[in-house]
């Protein structure tokens, strides 16, 4: 589902790599960890994932499309494949919890009989039963990363990419959004996680890759937070 | 697409950014009706300068009983300078050719320009008989602007009443149509460079005012089109609204000033008309939609990329 | 304070919103050019109503042995027609008070104002007698609004050449003075309002641009006069850019074309001094700074506020 | 240092009150940590003693004054007395540490000479000695971290606020930030840190206060991350 070859990638007017020769290969279900210090890559990772950097070497391959290669009018058609969650939530504050989710599926031009269909059943599957008409500010934290899982997810896509999505909740809440997240890689959906949070990695016991300094130095089947190899 | 989301989207940007539009549509518009003024008056010009083009020559008038000017003493001019007259005509450098206008003549045009409406000014007129006008030479120059010296050359000789230069009286029109040709199209050329500034700082407002929106939009995999419509709208909006003040100052200017003052009093030369005003609009509309459009197009490629 | 930080940060603000800068400068500057030149044309308009005030009579000129009007078969106007024209100018409603001006008198006048640069001209004019001239009476009206009555009553008499309303020459340009102010004006005013709006805009859009180094100023202590600072900087430069420049065009304006075309060659009327400019400009730089400073203080308030 | 009287707060258009009734008195030189899950009311009870908010009733004070009765142009100098940090570090990205730093003391308007005498004493004092000249996107998170808490320390305030100064931060790097905290605590300055981090609570035990839904749960002078009471 999705492939690093050799993948370096350095950020303008930067010395050191951001990345350096990472290879990767992530199966389609498959539900990953990403972890390592902070400036270790992460987030560096996810963004070639979605092309919003480019590698400087190497080759980045998502759903079998190299995508550095693709026009840059075949990126949005990429996107939607992709559901992307983050730590702030990113919701807009002057629309509801519905309309946030709907406005995802408006933009990518779907009709509205479909968007009917899907937001509330999107809204039951994260745990919002009944939530849909309260704006972002009058429902918690982890409601609020519910709301981001459901507009991530409301156009089904094939791969779930989250940067620290626990980040800013206390430990209760995070354990509820991981259930969540693990539900929604039992539908088949592939999720991608990178995280800082220990007790997380060490609970799920996923698959682990460790970056540190921009190079992989540890790819674990059931791996846990703190394993030194 | 759903027209309907960047309709909205257009309307909210509008509304969000009011003193922003504002500034702009009243920059757009002000500087498209000095284009459209420029244009005209350029236009004026034209026609000035076809309508008088053969009236930029020399005119040697001769003595009639009138005449009170020194070198008239002997009353009208008698044939002998005359000759010499002619023989100067003839011979020098400066004269390209020459033409007879008899007072026949310059009655038949007098009384074709005054014409008036006044019933007190038409009894005075009517007084004027075929004597009271003057014989003269019509003299075309080889160089428009070298006539100084037939001037003085002729306007010493005895039987020369006054030697007339049109130009005169008319270069001062002509250039003072182009003067302001020149002053309405510099100032509006220096607002229209201020609208484009405006435009793309309108469109840097807007994508910050809407950056979570388009954040997530290109997230979620909105296209290029649907994320900058609604600012190519907005912008597009603000022009339509400029152009058309524009066209309403421009058709204002014409009604009341050109076919209100100037058309029915002055007939010194031929006013522009409606069809000079339609073709200075629609370049202006060409030109507004252009200033704006090209901004937008550049501005949004630049900070709303993918 | 350290005022090398509020300059250098005043430099920054102006290269980094340079195309605001720019569009702010020239909106500024264009309108406050237009201010300018709306206030001279209003000095011009006061300085010409003074100059003809006593001029905006009408005048009932008698006939002479030259005239050619039908009411003037008789040549000179003899003693019976003018002291019937005199009754008249003694009985009728509208009239306020009237004086004679005599040939010798008409004669004084006509000398002061034809003096002519031109040689041959000055010849033709030193051949115009006082019997070329004609007697006259000045006739001032108790409403200048109403003279229909006594024009028509006087012109259809004998002896009476012609009546001059001398207001049909001159309201004209006294109106087109007051037309190409109001014009002014309102181009002004439209742009002046834009400015303005620019004004907010821009520093909306720098206080954008500098929100970081905002947010940390406030967090640690910096006062509010401390933060606002370069930003009212910023808008000051823009503004004594535009004042500057306005000064600039309207000085040319005097220099080129009231001192080097209207004042040398114009004598109908006394033409705008550079007095006059500097009390123009002396407003317009008043005007400028408060349309600038005045949105700044309100927009910093608005997005900087502790 | 700090005292809450019945301080109660609601935003405006909310109907939830962020802080209801909370009684609360540190004293200087305290170390405290304000926990609570998400929403609770940490970063607004921050707020309050900043001054970014004021509350609908009850009063704050914070050394000795009561700061809502206060002029607004006292504010700036009620700032100075209070350094903050919080979970983005929030530097400038053109200046460099040294600069980052030094950019606090000149727009209070503190001289040249001065500034230059700090700036390099509180560097070396958060362990960046030698790192002034780089830029921030060439250090890691800790380090920025660090950047930020020197910038909050180098006026000597009396109160330091951290808002999840380690939210972005590995466990690790978190260690050696907490460690700071804490040496800056023992010079007298009076700490007071939200978080979400029950492993960094629970190993420093110092005082806790948890808040839910806006009131005060638990005050304990030793606490943990977990207790419940
Ligand atoms: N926009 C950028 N410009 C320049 N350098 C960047 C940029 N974004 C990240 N970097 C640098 O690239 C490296 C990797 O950063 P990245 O954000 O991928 O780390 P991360 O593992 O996500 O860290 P964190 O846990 O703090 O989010 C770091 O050294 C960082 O300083
Ligand atoms: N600017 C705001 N406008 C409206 N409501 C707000 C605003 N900021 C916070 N709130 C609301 O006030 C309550 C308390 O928020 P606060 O940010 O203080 O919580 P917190 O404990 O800091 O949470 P977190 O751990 O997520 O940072 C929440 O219900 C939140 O929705
Ligand atoms: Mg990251
Ligand atoms: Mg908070």
């Amino acid at each position: 589902m999705i492939r690093f070859e050799n993948v370096s990638t350095t950020y303008p007017g930067q010395n050191r790599a951001a990345l350096g020769n990472v290879n990767v290969d992530i199966e389609k279900g498959e539900f990953v960890f990403l972890v390592g210090a902070s400036g270790s890559g992460k987030s560096t990772f996810l963004r070639l994932v979605l092309r919003e950097a480019r590698p400087n070497h190497g080759r980045v391959y998502v759903a079998g499309k190299e995508i550095n290669r693709m026009a840059s009018w075949k990126v949005p058609a990429l996107r939607r494949k992709i559901g992307t969650v983050f730590q702030d939530f990113r919701l807009l504050p002057n629309k509801t919890v519905a309309e946030n989710v709907a406005f995802a599926l408006q933009v990518i031009g779907k009709p509205k009989s479909h968007i009917n269909l899907v937001v509330p059943e999107t809204l039951e599957l994260v745990g919002l039963e009944g939530k849909g008409d309260r704006m972002p500010d009058e429902i918690s934290g982890g409601e609020q990363q519910r709301v981001a899982i459901a507009r991530a997810f409301v156009n089904r896509p094939q791969i779930l990419i989250a940067d620290e999505p626990t980040g800013n909740l206390d430990p209760e809440t995070s354990v509820g959004i991981m259930k969540l997240l693990d539900r929604i890689n039992r539908t088949g959906t592939t999720v991608l996680m990178a995280t800082h949070d220990a007790g997380i990695v060490d609970q799920m016991r996923k698959r682990v890759i460790e970056l540190s300094d921009g190079t992989v130095v540890r790819d674990q089947s059931r791996g846990v937070y703190g394993f030194q190899h | 697409m759903q027209l309907k989301y960047v309709f909205s989207e257009t309307g909210n940007g509008l509304k969000r950014n009011v003193s922003m539009t504002i500034a702009l549509v009243v920059t757009i518009f002000i500087s498209l009706t000095l284009v459209g003024l420029g244009l005209l008056l350029n236009a004026q010009a034209n026609k000035a300068e076809d309508y008088w083009g053969s009236k930029l020559q020399i005119s040697v008038v001769l003595c009639n009983q009138n005449s009170r000017s020194p070198h008239c003493t002997s009353g009208e001019t008698n044939p002998a300078q005359q000759a010499a007259i002619v023989d100067i005509l003839n011979t020098h450098p400066e004269v390209a050719s020459y033409s007879y206008e008899t007072k026949a003549q310059a009655f038949k045009t007098w009384k074709k320009i005054y014409v008036s409406k006044d019933a007190e000014e038409r009894q005075i007129y009517a007084a004027v008989t075929e004597n009271d006008m003057q014989n003269s030479y019509r003299v075309t120059l080889k160089d428009p602007q070298q006539y100084r010296g037939v001037e003085s050359a002729l306007s010493g000789m005895d039987g020369v009443d006054k030697v007339n230069d049109l130009r005169d009286v008319l270069q001062p029109i002509l250039t003072t149509f182009n003067k302001m040709k020149w002053g309405a199209l510099v100032v509006a050329a220096f607002l229209l460079l201020a609208a484009v500034l405006q435009v793309s700082n309108a469109i840097r407002l807007a994508a910050f005012a809407r950056r979570k929106e388009i954040g997530i939009m290109r997230l979620v995999g909105a296209s290029n089109l649907y994320i900058s419509l609604p600012f190519l709208m907005e912008t597009l909006v603000a022009a339509v609204i400029g152009v058309a003040g524009a066209a309403l100052a421009v058709g204002g200017v014409m009604y009341f000033f050109v076919y209100g003052n100037l058309r029915p009093d002055l007939h010194v030369v031929e006013w522009v008309s409606w069809r000079d005003a339609g073709t200075a609009l629609a370049e202006v509309a060409a030109l507004g939609i252009l200033a704006t459009l090209i901004p937008t197009l550049v501005t949004t490629r630049k900070y709303l990329k993918v």
